[in-house]
């Protein structure tokens, strides 16, 4: 059936490869020194890193006063950040669960990279609800457990409350579904590799895998339970997410729209991180014949038609506005197009719903600087959808006594720019140590041309 | 073969393991809790000789816990209204009145070290003197000390019917005073839960469990 | 980390072992029976150390328990060592950790109000309104109720100085005693400069201390005076008197700029008796006229029924039109010919003079011009009026304001030609408040002997040889006769904290007695104060004056006063000068008055109830007048008096209804010392300091007050007013200043919120419910209510906006009871600030002529409140009895519950808000946590009153009856405006309250349920006057 | 029984498939098959039946979920009944989502742990490498020399037209392979 479905399509992986090619091309780059240009990234996002962690060392010492929160305005950059990195987190689980569903053998070329994203943006997400509490150091006052106070558990009504379930539960099963998919590849780079730290470490890992087909035939069967499991998943998650606003009473926020916009809102962005990542792989690492065109092309046209069912959320929430009769809810909406903080409600318009109706020209979405410049701009204006959602909403609700205004402190944007030190500090790593295609998946999903491979490393070393 | 043996004897081990650690863990208090706290005091007052042997009711001495939250630690003019006279040990003085008999003279105050203690932070030389103005105060050492934002009020407590020793514990046979109960909030939520399902020596009251109870 | 409060546990620890003082001093606070022993409260308290503060802190820090132990105890290990200090003896009626309150009389003005304190081991701590006291009802204001961080203030002088250096007072008495004799024998002028003096003792003493020289005399002056209003009585009836103003018989008012609702003379005795005949009722739907004629938007004027923009300049013109039309009226002729045309329109003059006619003699005309001529047109007016002897008392004057301002200037020139020998200075800050200080201050130079009474080192104690500074108000031993026949004790509440001595001491020493003030005062009353008693249970001297003192008051005969028959050709009409640009109007300051308080960082942290900002005076400007200058909030300008050389920079703020020719300055800032504040407030990366480098909180505006013949007069013309370019941002605590939203936002059919409702009397007297808006409620069913029973208290209040005036004294009334923290300028520029009490203040109404409404927003504590619901730990969840619970301890600090609120009504504490002062840390009530950064709060109905009152009934196996709990904001409301109680209980006010057809409750239709209720507003007016004011009307957008 | 077993090693998962087939079609015994990557139809060629593996999920994840909601309900109505907002004492929507994450968290660990144990895969475990390129490019197929009839040369003739790579014989330790 595999033929069938491929019989008709370009091959998934080009140049003619034997499997001994693949193993060797993808671990190359784990065997190389890394190149100049890795330095230059690596070193930049940890200088990134750097300037976070101290933000937050000087906001945990001194106080949230060091946001440019206010009465009014209670969630700034800290939420907004959360609810971005969560979103971004979206597209690696869905990438991998959702398509291998559906069979999708293309998704071997990205799965893997796309699931470490996944794991980095929600360590990024998480460490935001952190670190905007007043006293993170009773952080753990969230979980339920028993106390000397009589004893006193926590509230479960509130979404706040299942927020920590969710985005804890998310980040426990990607990560497992990110390493179950990676031992095979350990044995294999176990095998391939000279005796030293990495075969050791890896012979750790690799928890003695052997490719025992009978082993193989369960590792089937609890990969799709997994990918069955993480599929809804990744719906709770952002639904959930959602529902820290939708549940409130701030117009603007209490909207029943919002889980199903969150979640398109969460794959659209997660796959405009996933193209920019694997952009830059493949460029940097020379996997042009593992990402190919194809590949970008098929994720550009599903981010087109995220990008448009966004749009539509857009537009639904006037229409709501509009309908309820809510003079509270109509003077939100009007005042995002119009109020003082407009420039960032076109601004996320513009990139989410306007720049990727680009897509649909295919020349469009086969050049690559282009697709790039679009995946750029929806991150961007994926950032601003949070903002606007969460900023001008609580900038001017019921009362016009409270009404505040909010800029951003240096450290609130240090504190963001750390976040992406993180990401990408990571990112970099995990293209270093792990293979950053699922060799194995790729092997099976491809298919090669017949004929005796060339002699491997292993048997260089033997002779 | 021996591998077994191994697992076998590991199995036992972690199993005592676990017994001990069990029985440690009931010695364990958590951070804050100062349950068996009896901190040495400036001068060796004995609560079982006063409220045990002699029988002197709390409020004698700590009179505000009717009136007031704080039971208060009596004003040292309290100790005086007694220790002006009862300077040592009953049978100490007996002996003396005895001696003094037999010898024909005036029996002679004495003094025993602890009430000296007294008298010299008051600036006595003659117990039956009266009290200077600028007297030193005693310092004594807290032994029941709850956190800054816990409102505990005595006189609700008092007024409610409930025993100084619910909380205190058997404060007249203790030599000296250390913390009985752990006062942790569990420990005062649950007494109030019992409170006002079982009522107090008979009479229903409501203790509320509300946090701006304690808390404000 | 709540356990890391030191301050409260500094505190708290004070309240359980130990008071202040020894128990001997302790006494002397004692009511009647102890006090006959009457030794003076100072003798064995003042500490005998030469050395200035540190020395009598650490006697403080030691008398106030173990405080040090406890600091140790912040690393707080696993057991830390606290001692504990009982009495030596313990003081009769003193319980450790409660509080005895203690009747005295206030003296942050010269007012007088009556003070209930509330003394907590031998700490005053709370200053509450006296319910029984004859002119105050048991309103204080905000000024009196911020006394306390007046008293633990560390920059109060410690010890007498001389030439600047701290000495002892037996140096200080050798040396001015000795150039004194000289003075006496060798002759030479001696003055003797005060404030108002309504304290008879102190009188006497400064009479009789006089009395030795041949030339002496006592000047009082004023900050702010009311000279005019006494001169002209003088003309007009012979007698230099302040009248009482009896507004609670007036049923017309109309005050030309009179602010008498927010610091005009005795403002708390007239808030309550404005108010009470401003509030209508279904079965009397009547309610007193007030019309304010005034240039700059003052509290009084927001509070108006109608407000007629008009310059003070005009004032006179405007009266004499006033004055001819009701001559009229009274038929007596008055040719009109030689007045000019009217600043105002003839329909409103005659509108005006009707409503006067109609309502004579229980009407009343104000005015605080300080222009004579236009005084006693004011009471050539009140004459014709025929209110003498009903709404203006001059039998039984008020002696609240005594300042004759030809006088002062006398001395001025005397002092500038030389001739005085001694100046003595009490009260005031003389050179600080009057103009041309440089000039005086040479002056003053040129004294031999100067001595200064001032409390802290003021500008003109800078400048005296000698400063024997005086108690505090809450130290002394003191009287006070605000209004003839009622008289007010002040008895010292605590040993003072300083090496300091009360006035009349320092008199009697210089004299040569060493009476206690405490037998000064005692003897003058049985003397001369005694006599005068009426009641008759008083017999002898000793229960009359053990009565007085723990009544604090004591209502007596009234000493006659020569008041003649009017003398009308005094009476005479004023041209109608031409106008000049620019009418300079300086004011003071609601909450702050004078430079008195200007040390007090409660009253500049208090936004002004109209401008809403904080720590800064500013040069109020019409809006027309900004866009004709180009003027936004914050751009400093150059006020420059023509003519001569003084200069001020200023920000300027747009004020709405005000004159387009005025220009408003507020005085009593710029105080020197001021600078201390620069770091007040948290410290951080971004901060910026509440006071720039070298600069001072605010500038001091007095130098532009005008002196001409005899007068200071606080309003003139010669002004400039050019834009600089430089700017100085205004922290202010609301952004937009409209119930209307901005237009071009608006949703049809909704540009304007209904938070506050009004209507016009005429519509309340066809239909009390009138001005609901028409809004589709959703039903307030309870979807469980079996889950909720409020079966016992269900805690409620009830805010009447129709008496709320605005004053903001229940902000500062909430702030020290509920020890909320002064957070600094750049914190309240970033919308910080953490008064649990807002005053929402609304504009509303088109163009220049804008209504105002007042409405006081604190935690609605909803039945179903939105907050708790968020919460993920349970730190805020509701009590059986109907409150919001907010458990600090508990709270992580998500700000989610502040988000979701929707009245915005919770506070964060974004900082670890400064406690470092231990002095001013003396201020905080044991009675509730100090909240540690990181954690939210807000309004808790005054949980812990609540609970006192509960376990105190409990106690005397008493029911809580209605009213025996009341929070701090209700307490001491001038204006009664807040009720409080159990809504359960049918018969408390609160449920009446409820029944009233004014209720409504702000954004009711979502189903919060809030236990706050509001009374609706309702203006004198007709229907079509009041119409643009009711709720859904179209015409938007009118965003001021 | 024999220790004995025979390795066949090929290049290519199509011939690995047919041998698989042809093999136990004659009735020889397949102890195991090992490859590079899962082989699709392997398991139908060898016979395994399908994994048990789906109902420790469905169990771990019913735990989670169930338990979860009766803690919830305990919590809150229970234990401490604490007014909410008005809220009633045990209101079960906002409890299903912190319930659904507890059943995916149980359900997911639970099944991959359950993996490991079946699979006998523990960290540091020695794996047992049949061939050197079997986690590369080579699959190898075990057939049990058990039963009398077997005999090597005939085997790896049957096996050549299968194109195998190589043949070897080994002998297996007890219990090696499953």
């Amino acid at each position: 059936m595999s033929e069938l479905n491929d019989a008709h399509r370009s091959p998934l992986v080009t140049g003619d490869k034997t499997l001994g090619d693949v193993t060797r091309d993808i671990c190359a780059p784990m065997d190389a020194r890394p190149s100049g240009l890795w330095w230059a990234a690596f070193f930049v996002s940890f200088v990134a890193l750097l300037v976070g962690a101290a933000a937050v060392w000087y906001q945990i010492a001194t106080g949230i006063g060091t946001w440019g929160l206010n009465k009014t305005i209670g969630w700034g950059f800290d939420i907004t950040n959360f609810v971005f990195w969560v979103g971004i987190g979206h597209a690696g689980t869905l990438i991998s669960a959702v398509l291998f569903l559906f069979r999708q053998k293309w998704r071997t070329a990205v799965n893997r990279s796309a699931e470490a994203m996944t794991l980095f943006a929600v360590m990024c997400a998480g460490i935001f609800p952190l670190i905007h509490m007043g006293r993170t150091w009773l952080a753990y006052w969230m979980v339920p457990y028993p106390n000397t106070r009589g004893s006193l558990w926590v509230n479960f009504k509130s979404p706040l409350l299942w927020d920590v379930f969710a985005i804890s539960t998310y980040l426990a099963i990607s990560a497992v579904f990110w390493y179950v998919g990676l031992i095979p590849d350990l044995a294999t780079i176990r095998d391939r590799s000279q005796p030293g730290w990495r075969k050791r470490i890896t012979s750790i890992l690799s928890l003695g895998w052997d490719g025992s087909a009978r082993t193989w035939h369960r590792y089937e069967t609890v990969y799709m339970l997994l990918a069955g499991l993480a599929t809804p998943l990744v719906f709770s998650v952002h639904t959930i997410v959602s529902m820290d606003f939708a549940t409130s009473v701030i117009p603007g926020w209490h909207t029943t729209i919002f889980p199903p916009y969150f979640v398109a809102g969460a794959i659209f962005s997660g796959l405009a991180m996933v193209i920019t990542l694997m952009i830059i792989a493949r460029k940097t690492m020379h996997l042009e014949d593992y990402v190919t065109m194809k590949h970008i092309e098929r994720m550009s046209l599903l981010m087109l038609s995220m990008g448009c069912i966004v749009g539509l959320a857009y537009g639904t929430e006037f229409f709501m506005a509009a309908y309820s009769g809510n003079p509270y809810e109509q003077f939100v909406f009007k005042n995002r197009a119009l109020g003082p903080m407009s420039w960032a409600y076109w601004t996320m318009v513009t990139c989410n719903v306007l720049v990727p109706q680009l897509l649909w020209i295919k020349k469009v979405r086969t050049t690559l600087p282009l697709v790039f410049v679009i995946v750029i701009l929806v991150n961007v204006g994926m950032w601003f959808e949070r903002f606007v959602i969460i900023v001008t909403s609580l900038h001017r609700d019921f009362l016009p006594s409270s009404w505040a205004h909010y800029v951003p402190t240096t450290i609130e944007i240090a504190t963001f720019v750390g976040s992406f030190g993180l990401f990408f500090t990571c990112f970099l790593l995990f293209c270093r140590i792990a293979p950053a295609i699922a060799i194995a998946e790729v092997k099976g999903a491809a298919h090669l041309k017949k004929h005796a491979s060339t002699t491997t490393p292993v048997e260089e070393q033997a002779a | 073969m021996h591998r077994t043996i191994v697992n076998v004897i590991l199995l036992v081990g972690l199993f005592f393991g676990l017994i001990v650690l069990a029985s440690g863990m009931s010695q364990w208090r958590l951070p804050d809790n100062q349950q068996g706290y009896a901190p040495e005091q400036p001068i060796v007052y004995s609560h079982r000789l006063h409220a045990g042997e002699l029988g002197i009711d709390c409020q004698f001495c700590h009179t505000a816990a009717e009136h007031g939250r704080h039971a208060g630690i009596p004003s040292t003019d309290v100790c005086m209204k007694c220790h002006k006279y009862v300077t040592s040990s009953f049978d100490v003085l007996q002996q003396e009145i005895k001696l003094a008999d037999e010898q024909k003279r005036k029996p002679e105050t004495i003094i025993s070290d602890e009430l000296q203690a007294l008298y010299d932070t008051l600036g006595l030389d003659d117990p039956k003197g009266p009290i200077s103005g600028d007297a030193k105060s005693i310092p004594w050492v807290r032994v029941h000390n709850l956190p800054d934002y816990v409102y505990f009020d005595h006189r609700a407590h008092v007024a409610a019917g409930v025993t100084c020793q619910k909380c205190h514990g058997p404060v007249e046979s203790m030599e000296r005073v250390r913390q009985f109960e752990s006062l942790s909030m569990g420990w005062c939520v649950n007494c109030h839960r019992e409170a006002t399902e079982e009522g107090i020596n008979g009479q229903a009251v409501n203790a509320s469990i509300d946090c701006a109870v304690c808390h404000y | 980390m709540v356990r890391r409060s030191t301050p409260r546990s500094i505190v708290r620890c004070v309240t359980i072992e130990r008071p202040l003082m020894n128990n001997e001093s302790h006494n002397k606070y004692w009511k009647s029976l102890t006090e006959r022993d009457g030794s003076s409260p100072e003798r064995d308290v003042i500490p005998q150390d030469g050395v200035p503060f540190g020395i009598s802190r650490r006697r403080f820090l030691e008398a106030a328990g173990f405080t040090l132990s406890l600091a140790t105890m912040q690393g707080c290990g696993r057991t830390p060592t606290e001692t504990a200090l009982p009495f030596v003896q313990q003081p009769e009626g003193v319980i450790p950790g409660r509080s005895q309150t203690y009747a005295t009389t206030c003296a942050g003005c010269s007012a007088g109000c009556g003070l209930l304190v509330k003394v907590r081991d031998g700490r005053p701590l709370k200053m509450e309104g006296m319910p029984e006291h004859p002119l105050s009802h048991g309103g204080l204001c905000a000024i009196g109720q911020a006394l306390p961080l007046g008293l633990y203030d560390s920059h109060r002088l410690q010890h007498p100085l001389k030439d600047g250096e701290s000495t002892e007072w037996d140096d200080v008495d050798q040396a001015i005693t000795q150039q004194l004799s000289e003075i006496e024998s060798g002759g030479g002028a001696v003055r003797f400069v005060t404030s108002t003096v309504t304290s008879l003792t102190l009188q006497a003493s400064i009479d009789t201390f006089l009395e030795r020289f041949a030339d002496s005399c006592h000047i009082t002056f004023d900050a702010v005076s009311s000279s005019a209003i006494l001169d002209a009585h003088e003309q007009t009836h012979g007698s230099r008197v302040l009248p009482r103003y009896r507004l609670d018989l007036a049923h017309v008012i109309v005050s030309f700029g009179a602010d008498f609702l927010g610091t005009w003379i005795s403002p708390v005795e007239f808030t309550s008796a404005w108010r009470s005949r401003r509030v209508p009722t279904a079965e009397h739907p009547e309610m007193s006229y007030h019309v304010q004629l005034e240039g700059r938007m003052s509290l009084t004027g927001s509070n108006a029924d109608h407000r007629i923009r008009l310059s003070p300049d005009e004032y006179g013109v405007v009266l004499s039109h006033l004055y001819a039309k009701l001559s009229q009226q009274a038929g007596e002729s008055a040719d009109r010919d030689e007045l000019g045309a009217a600043p105002i329109s003839g329909e409103e003059l005659t509108a005006l003079a009707e409503r006067l006619w109609e309502a004579r003699g229980e009407s009343v005309v104000l005015c605080d011009s300080s222009d004579v001529a236009v005084q006693i047109l004011v009471n050539g007016i009140n004459h014709l009026l025929d209110n003498y002897g009903k709404t203006l008392d001059i039998a039984h004057p008020s002696r609240q304001r005594q300042g004759n301002d030809s006088d002062i200037l006398d001395l001025i020139n005397e002092l500038k030609a030389g001739k005085v020998t001694a100046l003595f200075v009490a009260g005031t800050d003389l050179t600080h408040n009057l103009p041309d200080r440089d000039g005086l201050a040479e002056a003053i130079g040129k004294v031999s002997l100067v001595v200064s009474f001032s409390e802290r080192l003021d500008d003109v104690s800078s400048l005296a040889g000698f400063v024997c500074p005086d108690h505090h108000p809450l130290e002394s031993w003191l009287d006070a006769e605000p209004v003839n026949g009622v008289i007010g004790l002040l008895q010292p509440l605590l040993a003072p904290l300083g090496n300091t001595r009360s006035v009349v001491e320092s008199l009697a020493r210089w004299s040569g007695k060493d009476d206690s003030a405490y037998d000064i005062l005692r003897a003058h009353w049985e003397q001369s104060v005694f006599p005068r008693a009426e009641s008759e249970e008083s017999a002898s001297f000793v229960s009359f004056w053990d009565q007085s003192l723990h009544d604090g008051f004591v209502e007596v005969a009234p000493t006659e006063e020569p008041a003649g028959e009017f003398q009308t050709d005094a009476v005479s009409f004023m041209e109608d000068t031409p106008a000049a640009d620019y009418c300079l109007s300086l004011y003071s300051k609601v909450g702050l008055t004078d430079s008195r308080h200007a040390h007090n960082p409660w009253l500049l942290e208090l936004p002004d109830p109209v401008t809403k900002v904080t720590w800064d005076n500013y040069v109020c400007v019409s809006p027309a007048k900004a866009s004709e200058l180009d003027l936004t909030d914050g751009d400093v300008v150059r006020i420059e008096s023509t003519g001569t050389d003084v200069v001020l920079e200023l920000p300027a703020l747009v004020q709405p209804g005000q004159h387009d020719r005025v220009l408003a300055i507020a005085l009593g800032y710029g105080v020197k010392g001021t600078d201390r504040f620069a770091d007040v407030g948290p410290q951080w990366l971004e901060a910026r300091p509440t006071v720039d480098p070298g600069q001072l909180v605010g500038k001091n505006a007095a130098s532009l007050i005008k002196a001409r013949d005899g007068m200071l007069s606080y309003a003139r013309g010669n002004v400039s007013i050019t834009k600089t370019g430089k700017r100085h941002e205004l922290a202010s605590t609301q952004e937009h200043h409209s119930l209307e939203v901005p237009a071009r936002v608006a949703p049809p059919g909704a540009e304007k919120r209904d938070a506050v409702q009004e209507t016009s009397l005429s519509a309340f007297a066809e239909d009390p419910t009138s001005g609901t808006p028409e809004v589709h409620h959703f039903g307030d069913a309870q979807l469980w209510p079996e889950d909720h029973p409020k079966t016992g208290y269900a805690w409620g209040m009830a805010i009447d906006l129709n008496a709320c005036t605005g004053c903001s004294a229940c902000v500062i009334a909430c702030q020290s009871e509920n020890n909320v923290p002064i957070v600094g300028k750049d914190e309240v520029r970033r919308q910080r600030e953490m008064h649990w009490i807002r005053l929402d203040r609304y504009y509303s109404g088109e163009g220049d002529d804008v209504d105002v409404s007042h409405q006081p927003m604190m935690c609605q504590h909803c039945d179903n409140a939105p907050c708790e619901t968020v919460c993920p730990v349970l730190a805020t969840v509701h009590s059986e009895e109907g409150l919001n619970e907010q458990a600090y301890n508990r709270c992580v600090g998500t700000r989610y519950c502040a988000n979701n609120c929707p009245y915005k009504v919770r506070r964060f504490n974004w900082f670890e808000y400064p406690h470092d002062d231990d002095l001013q840390n003396l201020a905080l009530n044991p009675d509730v946590t100090v909240r540690s950064r990181g954690v939210m709060e807000k309004c808790s109905m005054c949980v812990q009153r609540i609970e006192e009152g509960k376990i105190e009934a409990g106690r005397l196996g008493q029911p809580l009856a209605d009213g025996q709990v009341q929070t701090a904001c209700q307490q001491s409301c001038p204006a009664q405006a807040i009720v409080f109680g159990d809504m359960n209980d049918p018969e408390s006010a609160v449920s009446k309250a409820l029944e009233n057809p004014r209720r409504y409750g702000v954004l009711e239709e979502f189903n919060f349920r809030p236990a706050v209720s509001y009374l609706r507003m309702v203006r004198n007016r007709e229907v079509d006057e009041a119409s643009d004011d009711h709720a859904h009307d179209e015409e938007g957008g009118g965003h001021v | 029984m024999s220790d004995r077993v025979l390795l066949a090693t090929f290049e290519h998962e199509d011939d690995l498939l047919a041998a698989t087939e042809a093999v136990r079609r004659k009735g020889w015994r397949i102890l195991d098959a090992f490859t590079p990557y899962a082989v699709h139809g392997l398991d139908r060629a060898m016979g395994l039946k399908p994994s048990r593996l789906t109902w420790v999920c469905f169990i771990c994840g019913m735990t989670g979920a169930l338990g979860m909601l009766w803690f919830e309900h305990w919590t809150a109505s229970i234990t401490w009944p604490i007014d909410v907002g008005g809220k009633p004492w045990n209101s079960l929507p906002s409890d299903v989502p912190v319930a659904f994450e507890a059943a995916v968290l149980l359900a997911g660990f639970g099944s991959v742990f359950a993996l490991f144990g079946v699979s006998r895969l523990w960290p540091g475990k020695k794996p047992k490498v049949v061939y050197p390129r079997v986690t590369d490019d080579r699959f190898v197929l075990v057939i049990d020399e058990a039963d009398a009839a077997f005999d090597v040369p005939s085997a790896e003739r049957f096996l050549q037209e299968f194109n195998v790579v190589e043949t070897a014989e080994h002998t297996s330790e007890e219990g090696h392979y499953s």
